[in-house]
């Protein structure tokens, strides 16, 4: 139907043309091909002299010859619309150029616009088109300083967030040594949460804050996730004195469980939040000079606090304390009277919040899929082992590395399709440097 | 040890362990299953009391005090403070019932600094801190320059020190060691057996195993000597470091004074 | 069987000509291009239904088994594959993705088993090893006809310098290199080309680097990816509202859920095969009520079909005889559209020329199609799109 | 339901080539994990390093199969050596995303845009395997009954598990020698074994080395088996699929990687099997608990569970030695 | 060095320490290791900083010092295991200056570790075939070849199999190291080090934690090594051993070398005895004023009562 309407159309408009072009114009042209033969359509426009609707004005009576192989096979006039269309008879590769004496005085082809264009002419009706961009100014292109800002905005809020999951993982690897492999299904819970809350409350009369509560309540889910977790699997596992090999490898084998028992769930489609998605950069003066996007600001805000409220509390409190004691020597620990399961407890509960928290904040910026932690875990062993496995601190200046690293890169030469390379051999170099990671200590020796 | 020894040795021990703040009774345990390093063990400390443990390496001296401290598991037998039973306790709640101890090996945080590390010997009682945090370095002056530096660094006489302190930081009222005094110099290793006479005659129950056995011997009120996991002599300080068997067979005559 | 190859007659009698064709289905179920899983499925089972409602295929039944292809990150597809051959699969449905395909392309075909996939598009299954006419056949053509269509679009519209966001995959890459090369053969330009790992963790450098190249038009190359991609591109200032987006077979699919507001107006997008007919659409969703788009599932119907005839016209369902027919079916000879009328016209020992639900199907040496349409969509509002033109053209 | 058929797809991938490549790759994380103690995270850039070594030998530079074979084993000698010499001196932990990163940044050099003319981008490559298949002794497949396998697999399978009976003939005889043993200490304590004259580095080399080659024979056979290499094949997946495979079977024993593959493998299959002919049309499982899709997933759960539940239940593995988990270092 | 390679026996030994200064640093007649100037510093700390000072070939050499001195750090960086800011040092008149620790082992220089360094999942006996040197089973071309290595294997195991006797470890034979007392860990390190037939024996106190009984008789085989002709170097804080074994002594305090000299007259220097053996060390502690004691808890406790 609309097929067959469409062709209607064009044989109007071909009609049309006939009627306009006259008799002045070459013999070639003045035949209107039928609407189904196969032609090659050049539209010839004058960017730089728009009239007042902004439509460009139509460049009338340019000669356009069309070759094949060398040989001459057709050539067209554009009319008033500055259109041409110059029936072929065979398929594949055609040249068509255009005659430069016959454009009108003033208008000229600019240096990098040849007069020569390649049509492989492969479709019926005149869909087969060519252009010569005339008067086109190239949209600005960004400067280096631009760019720099830009990726640097990018860097810093992909490092914030990479942060807040590093720093569950130390968290979690200080106080128990234990390497968690599922650490990235952490993260993933918190989206997933963020966004089945979402989904319930978007409707309802708490639209307008639905992200928000929604999140609030997947960091607090995935701290009791956290706690779950070391009641169910890890805790029981301590007590029958399991080697960390060993839960490492359970480890792997719960983030396998995990993913695909999300996946059960929510299958495998990218879901997006209901709000904030779609907000554009703006630069403000308090953005100092980087354009972010509200949700990304906010994002920047959550973080440091957090970061910066944790990091304070695990450097000064007595829990804090404890809990590097407890990875030190647990044995040790609680003959010194701690309680090693409560305080790992502690650490978990704490470590899987902070990941749920970056697993919120990470689907504001790409959204909700069940294997987003999965595809971020490495980059989040890189950071923590990068400032220096088990020192929080260290996992601070490991992701700010690793994240600027990461989407800087691409400025330096490294091809953007390979990008995550960068931060790997960044790694890579400085753990050759410094064996122990930038914030790590050598252990003593005898 | 004959079969009627161990009987009279029963004997003697049910009988005077009457009271003891903490006693263990025909204790067997072990780290494996099927391979006991504890063999029907007894041993008491009556309150206020300075008990020590010798015997030769591997007798089980040490897995002794674990298992009194609820470290490792204990197949048969029971351990009882103050007549409560607390046989298969978690540490945490011995500590706050009041037993302190000092391991063998591995007794430091390395990663925190001494400070921090004696601070976790008070971790349940945090208020004190100061006060005993000033009694330590008293004992142990270099403990007090150094306080900031992490003991992952120190020396092993000076980890030593740091195992030492944190126990004393609690204030407990039965401590047990284990070798507190193996790597430290002669000058600081009296300090540890007048110390802990001292905290002994403050009335802290004091059960200790050294490998120092002349020293040991020399402050106790009363010895154990273990063998094979089992006790193989017993009896007051003096009258062990005096028997000629176990001269013989555990004290060697090595800088003995005769 | 029509002429089984006579030099060793001994192993093609060994094949698996158990007079029962299976047809495996090796699509997407879960990863990245899921879903576009749904309309291939219900295509082939609805294939299915029309066979076996006619007679089936040699007086048996045919039977469908099902597996998942996953993505290329996921790795599953090789398993997967194994579990339909040892099922004895006869044909292989699949896959979607081209860079999935490539992973299981020599391994299907190493086992004498026809893989026909309804929605391969790269250019790379007509070159090199694959350029023989073997055992892989496609109903979607491949990307040079989608890339000239993108091109000639793009040009339609007067853009002279265009960017290209593409996955870098089989599928992704080749298509970007036909777009480009169809666009500067014509005299516009492209501006970048950026291209993304399927696994990427953060996608910023990429949009960065389209926002900061001034195009005039960004041609997004990807799958599911999109969900992520738009709102970047929206927020860095060149999201479909300010810098005309145009689509293709990989995302073209209802947003409604993801992009509600207007986000997508007036992007437009490509999607190989002809106008689906109302009631084809009818029937689909009466096989699987939950469809939404429609994507390849004519493609993966046809597929099912020419299968089935070749199978009747090679009197046997081993895969390598099938093969020897499946060009033959669609081309040259007696035109017929339903099952029912072409394998009764087989029956009667006619020449057949097949054309299904997304056209005239005409399969060339490489056993890809030679001509085919495309459309070209335009998205509303609501996040939904709806045709506006098709263009037939011969690759 | 059909008992006999789960059983059948599971036999059909424990002993098929896929678990073939498992073997191998676990066998070289043997000699390093269970050995040596080098936690090595990055198992499948060796075996990359095999399968590309072959492959681009052959393809891009179009010499003799035969020395696409010698490259395979040279490829991942060569990785061994430039991965050696500045990360053997990290710490297990390090070591372990040190090697992870680089397995990483092989794969995604191989499938870049950019070096596709050498790699083949992220289609790989292929066009290799024919002199391996025309080698080919046997005239048709066998069929064992419960399993069969075609004469292409046949084939594969007959070098694959010869392959790993060599490899496991050589670990078993290296292992139980000084050699071993020292790589046994290094293990435990680097400096003591320094302190008694061991070169720590070069032996660290050498066993990385050979792992990595083991490894990389793995990745040799799979290029030859699949007839393709691409670059998603050797993700990090791969080596945790290995790890898995390793400790199942149980680390620091000749024959851990093997059994451990089989189970590995027979538990997916076995598994898949079972759940796509409990789910979608004739199934016993309604489709609003278990549709199609998520019966192709349930098999990763279970596989997930099986993981946990036989590490909490025997830390060792199925053939590892119970007193040697009790002692920790730690 | 001339007088070095035309060694006389009478300069050999324990003999040739007859007479030699007691200056911290004093020159010994035929010095088989030889330090200068050695420093290390961690941060702020100068753990070593030692000017010179000679080992006498053949003699057992006593190193103490109070805790923290820095005898450890010293051990370390002759070995290799730890380099020190400034300073040169050698073994037999060749540098060892940037040299790896197991060229230094190599080279007949072998040490012990304070904290316990046994290769756990190891049985003893392997710990201790592992310390054997030359072994041809250890190279990787050999080694999956049994029948040339078998009958050095045996060699090595009967030689282990003495040593473990003498260290009473032959029950633990076939136990894992990891599973051994403290005590028994000390002894097990030793022993594996004397597997290496070592020039230079540095033992990092080897007898702390060890039962006084078998103490005395491993001393016995420390001085038939000397007998042997070895060097050896330990620090030691049992002052029992020290004067029962040691030839020579020599002091260390924060970092330097203090006093060098025989054990007699080293044990009777004042400043040693304030600083390191203390008042009471050849006091029975039971003779203590217990009068005293008592009053000091007293007092304690009533000033604790006090501030309540
Ligand atoms: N973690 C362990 N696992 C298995 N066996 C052990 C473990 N720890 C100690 N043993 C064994 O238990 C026995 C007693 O050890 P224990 O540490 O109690 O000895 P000890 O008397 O303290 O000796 P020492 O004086 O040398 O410290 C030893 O034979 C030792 O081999
Ligand atoms: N890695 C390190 N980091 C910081 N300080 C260190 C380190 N190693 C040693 N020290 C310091 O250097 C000093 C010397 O230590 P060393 O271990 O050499 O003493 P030592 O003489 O062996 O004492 P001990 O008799 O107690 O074993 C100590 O004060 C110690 O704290
Ligand atoms: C389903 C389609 C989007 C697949 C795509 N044409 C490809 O070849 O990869
Ligand atoms: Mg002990
Ligand atoms: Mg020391």
């Amino acid at each position: 139907m609309r097929k067959r309407l469409y062709r209607v159309l064009v044989a109007l408009i071909g009609a049309l043309m006939v009627l306009m072009v006259g008799s002045t114009v070459a013999a070639q042209a003045t035949e209107t091909p039928p609407p189904d033969a196969t032609a090659i359509q050049v539209t010839l426009q004058d960017e730089a002299n728009k009239d007042a609707q902004g439509n460009p004005k139509p460049i009338e009576g340019v000669t356009l010859v069309v070759t094949k192989d060398g040989d001459k096979v057709g050539e067209g006039v554009t009319d008033a619309k500055g259109v041409a269309i110059i029936e072929v008879e065979e398929l594949g590769k055609h040249v068509v150029s255009l005659d430069e004496k016959s454009l009108p005085s003033g208008t000229v082809l600019d240096e990098n616009t040849k007069n020569e264009a390649t049509v492989q002419v492969r479709f019926q009706g005149p869909n087969n088109r060519a252009i010569f961009p005339i008067g086109v100014t190239a949209g600005e292109q960004s400067s280096f300083g631009k760019d720099l800002a830009q990726n640097l905005r990018a860097g810093i809020v992909f490092a914030l967030v990479l942060c807040l999951a590093a720093l569950g993982f130390s968290l979690i690897f200080g106080t128990t040594g234990l390497s968690n492999f599922a650490h990235g299904e952490l993260l993933t819970f918190g989206a997933l949460m963020a966004w089945t809350f979402d989904q319930l409350f978007k409707t309802g009369g708490l639209a307008t804050v639905s992200v928000i509560l929604a999140g609030i309540i997947a960091v607090v889910l995935g701290g009791v996730g956290g706690y779950v977790q070391d009641k169910v699997l890890w805790g029981p596992l301590r007590r029958r004195g399991t080697g960390l090999i060993a839960m490492m490898i359970v480890s792997i084998g719960l983030s396998i469980f995990l993913r695909y028992l999300y996946q059960y769930f929510y299958s495998s489609s990218t879901r997006s939040v209901s709000q904030y998605s779609g907000q554009q950069r703006e630069e403000h003066w308090y953005y100092l000079g980087l354009a972010f996007a509200d949700r990304e600001a906010i994002t920047v805000l959550i973080s440091i606090v957090t970061i910066t409220v944790v990091c304070l509390w695990l450097a000064k409190s007595r829990m804090g304390k404890a809990m590097r004691a407890v990875s030190d020597n647990p044995a040790l620990a609680a003959s010194s009277g701690l309680r090693v399961d409560g305080v790992i407890t502690n650490a978990w509960v704490i470590g899987a919040a902070l990941t749920a928290l970056s697993g919120v904040l990470y689907a504001l910026t790409l959204q909700v899929n069940v294997f987003m932690g999965m595809r971020i875990l490495l980059v989040i062993f890189a950071a923590v082992t990068l400032g220096g496995l088990g020192t929080i601190w260290g996992s601070l200046v490991g992701s700010l590395v690793i994240g600027l690293v990461y989407e800087l890169g691409p400025l330096f030469g490294v091809p953007t399709s390979i990008k995550e390379v960068g931060p790997l051999l960044i790694m890579i170099v400085i753990l050759l440097v410094r064996p122990q990671g930038i914030l790590g200590r050598k252990e003593r020796l005898g | 040890m004959t079969s009627t020894d161990a009987d009279k040795f029963r004997e003697t021990h049910q009988r005077e362990a009457e009271g003891a703040v903490l006693r263990a009774d025909g204790l067997i345990a072990g780290y494996l299953p099927g391979v006991n390093i504890l063999n029907d063990t007894d041993l008491y400390c009556q309150p206020g009391e300075l008990v020590g443990i010798i015997g030769p390496n591997g007798a089980g001296k040490s897995t002794l005090l674990k298992a009194l401290f609820g470290l490792v598991k204990i197949h048969e037998g029971s351990v009882r403070l103050e007549g409560e039973d607390i046989t298969g306790k978690r540490a945490d709640e011995l500590v706050s019932r009041g037993i302190g101890f000092v391991p063998q090996t591995n007794n430091v945080f390395p990663s925190l600094t001494i400070e921090e590390n004696l601070q976790m010997g008070c971790y349940q009682a945090p208020k004190k801190f100061t006060e005993r945090f000033d009694f330590v370095t008293a004992i142990f002056p270099a403990l007090g320059e150094r306080r900031k530096q992490r003991a992952g660094g120190l020396s092993g006489g000076e980890r030593q020190m740091v195992a030492m302190g944190r126990a004393l930081m609690m204030e407990p009222s039965v401590l047990l060691l284990d070798e507190p005094s193996a790597g430290l110099s002669p000058v600081m290793q009296d300090e540890v057996f007048v110390q802990t006479r001292k905290i002994n005659k403050a009335g802290v129950s004091v059960v200790m195993v050294e490998q120092n056995a002349r020293r040991c011997l020399q402050i106790c009120d009363r010895g154990y000597v273990l063998d094979q996991g089992r006790n193989a002599y017993t009896g007051p300080g003096r009258e062990l470091a005096d028997d000629p068997k176990v001269v013989e067979l555990y004290l060697g005559t090595l800088g003995a004074k005769d | 069987g029509g002429e089984t190859a006579s030099e060793e007659p001994e192993k093609k009698a060994a094949a698996k000509g158990d007079g029962t064709l299976t047809i495996g289905q090796l699509l997407p179920q879960t990863g990245s291009l899921a879903f576009l899983g749904p309309p291939e499925f219900a295509g082939v089972k609805l294939a299915i239904q029309d066979i076996n409602a006619a007679g089936g295929v040699l007086g048996k039944d045919v039977v469908p088994v099902l597996a998942d292809s996953g993505d290329t990150t996921s790795a599953i597809a090789p398993t997967e594959a194994d579990k339909l051959l040892s099922a004895k699969s006869d044909v292989i449905i699949g896959t979607a993705s081209s860079g999935v395909s490539m992973t299981v392309i020599d391994k299907i075909m190493s086992a004498n088993t026809v893989m026909f996939s309804p929605a391969n598009t790269s250019t790379e299954f007509d070159e090199g090893d694959y350029a023989k006419p073997d055992l892989y056949f496609r109903t979607a053509p491949s990307d040079i006809l989608q890339g000239a269509v993108m091109a000639n679009l793009l040009l339609e519209d007067k853009r002279t310098n265009v960017a290209i966001l593409a996955r870098q995959d089989a599928y992704g890459e080749t298509l970007a290199e036909e777009v480009k090369a169809n666009l500067e053969g014509a005299g516009s330009k492209v501006a970048t080309t950026a291209y993304y790992s399927e696994d990427a963790s953060s996608y910023s450098a990429q949009i960065n680097e389209i926002a900061g190249s001034g195009a005039d038009a960004v041609v997004v190359i990807a799958f599911e990816e999109t969900k992520k991609l738009i709102p970047q591109l929206i927020s860095a200032g060149v999201g479909p509202a300010k810098l005309p987006t145009y689509f293709v077979d990989g995302n073209l699919s209802d947003y409604s859920a993801d992009f509600g507001k207007g986000e997508l107006t007036g992007v437009k997008g490509t999607l190989p095969g002809a106008e689906t007919a109302g009631d084809f659409k009818d029937q689909l969703l009466k096989v699987d009520p939950k469809l939404k788009d429609y994507s390849y599932s004519a493609e993966s119907y046809d597929a099912t079909i020419v299968s089935a005839l070749a199978a009747i016209k090679a009197d046997s369902d081993a895969g390598e005889a099938i093969a020897k027919e499946i060009v033959d079916i669609t081309t040259g000879g007696e035109k017929c559209e339903t099952y029912t009328d072409c394998s009764k016209l087989l029956e009667d020992g006619k020449d057949i020329d097949y054309d299904g639900k997304s056209g005239p199907i005409e399969l060339g040496e490489t056993g890809s199609p030679t001509a085919a349409s495309i459309g070209i969509y335009q998205y509303n509002d609501k996040g939904t799109y709806a045709p506006v033109k098709y263009i037939a053209g011969e690759v | 339901m059909d008992i006999l058929d789960i059983l059948r797809a599971a036999l059909q991938q424990a002993l098929g080539p896929q678990a073939i490549v498992f073997v191998l790759a676990a066998i070289g994380l043997n000699i390093h994990f269970g050995y040596t103690g080098l936690l090595n995270f990055g198992q499948a850039g060796f075996v990359a390093a095999g399968a590309y070594g072959m492959a681009v030998t052959v393809v891009t530079f179009d010499a003799p199969f035969w020395i696409g074979v010698l490259m395979a084993i040279v490829a991942p000698l060569v990785l061994a050596v430039i991965l050696g010499v500045p990360t053997l001196r990290l710490r297990a932990d390090y070591l372990a995303i040190v090697t992870i990163a680089a397995a990483e940044v092989l794969r995604f050099v191989f499938g870049a845009v950019e070096t596709k003319d050498t790699f083949g981008g992220s289609n790989g490559l292929n066009g290799y395997a024919k002199p391996f298949q025309e080698a080919n002794p046997f005239s048709s497949g066998l069929d064992l009954g419960i399993v069969s396998f075609g004469r292409n697999d046949l084939w594969s399978l007959t070098v694959g598990w010869a392959l790993v009976a060599l490899c496991c003939l050589l670990v078993w005889a290296l292992m139980r020698s000084p050699w071993g043993r020292v790589l046994r200490s290094i293990r435990e304590d680097e400096d003591a074994v320094r302190s008694l004259g061991k070169n720590v580095f070069a032996y660290k080399m050498q066993a990385l080395a050979l792992g990595g080659v083991i490894g990389g024979l793995g990745g040799l056979f799979l290029a030859l088996k699949q007839a393709s290499v691409v670059p998603s094949d050797y993700s990090t997946l791969m080596t945790f699929y290995a790890f898995a495979a390793l400790l199942l079977g149980g680390a620091g024993r000749v024959m851990g990687p093997v059994i451990g593959a089989f189970v590995f493998w027979f538990l997916i299959a076995g598994l898949g099997s079972f759940f796509s002919q409990s789910a979608g049309d004739g199934g016993w499982i309604p489709e609003v608990i278990m549709t199609d899709t998520q019966a192709s997933l349930i098999r990763y759960i279970m596989l997930g569970l099986a993981i946990m539940l036989l590490m909490i239940f025997r830390p060792q593995g199925i053939i590892g030695d119970r007193r040697e988990i009790a002692i920790d270092g730690r | 060095m001339t007088d070095q390679t035309k060694t006389d026996t009478a300069q050999t030994g324990p003999a040739g320490l007859v007479g030699v200064s007691t200056e911290p640093g004093a020159k010994k007649p035929d010095p088989i290791l030889v330090a200068d100037s050695i420093t290390r510093t961690f941060g702020g700390l100068t753990a070593v900083d030692v000017e010179h000072v000679e080992i006498q070939r053949g003699a057992i050499t006593a190193l103490i010092g109070p805790n923290g001195a820095g005898k450890t750090t010293f051990f370390n960086l002759l070995t290799g295991f730890d380099q020190p800011n400034t300073g040169s040092w050698s073994l037999e008149g060749k540098s060892l200056k940037g040299v790896a620790p197991y060229k230094v082992a190599r080279l007949g220089m072998v040490r012990t570790f304070q904290l316990t360094k046994v290769l756990a999942k190891l049985t003893v006996i392997e710990n201790m075939r592992l310390g054997a040197t030359g072994q041809k089973g250890e190279r990787i071309w050999a080694a999956p070849f049994k029948f040339l290595w078998g009958k050095q294997e045996d060699e090595v195991t009967n030689k282990a199999d003495e040593l473990l006797a003498r260290f009473m470890l032959d029950k633990k034979r076939e136990d894992f190291a990891g599973s051994l007392s403290g005590g028994q860990r000390k002894l097990l390190e030793m022993a594996r080090a004397l597997m290496v037939d070592p020039e230079v024996v540095m033992l990092d106190e080897p007898m702390a934690g060890v039962n006084p009984a078998l103490k005395q008789s491993l001393l016995g085989h420390v001085k038939s090594l000397r007998d042997e002709g070895r060097t050896v170097l330990f620090v030691e804080h049992d002052m029992d051993m020290v004067r029962d074994i040691s030839d020579w002594v020599i002091v260390m305090a924060q970092g330097k070398i203090v006093a060098e000299g025989t054990p007699e007259s080293v044990m009777a220097d004042q400043r040693v005895i304030d600083a390191y053996l203390g008042a009471h060390h050849d006091t029975d502690l039971s003779e203590l004023d217990e009068a005293r004691l008592e009053a000091e808890v007293e007092a304690e406790i009533a000033q604790e009562e006090d501030s309540k």
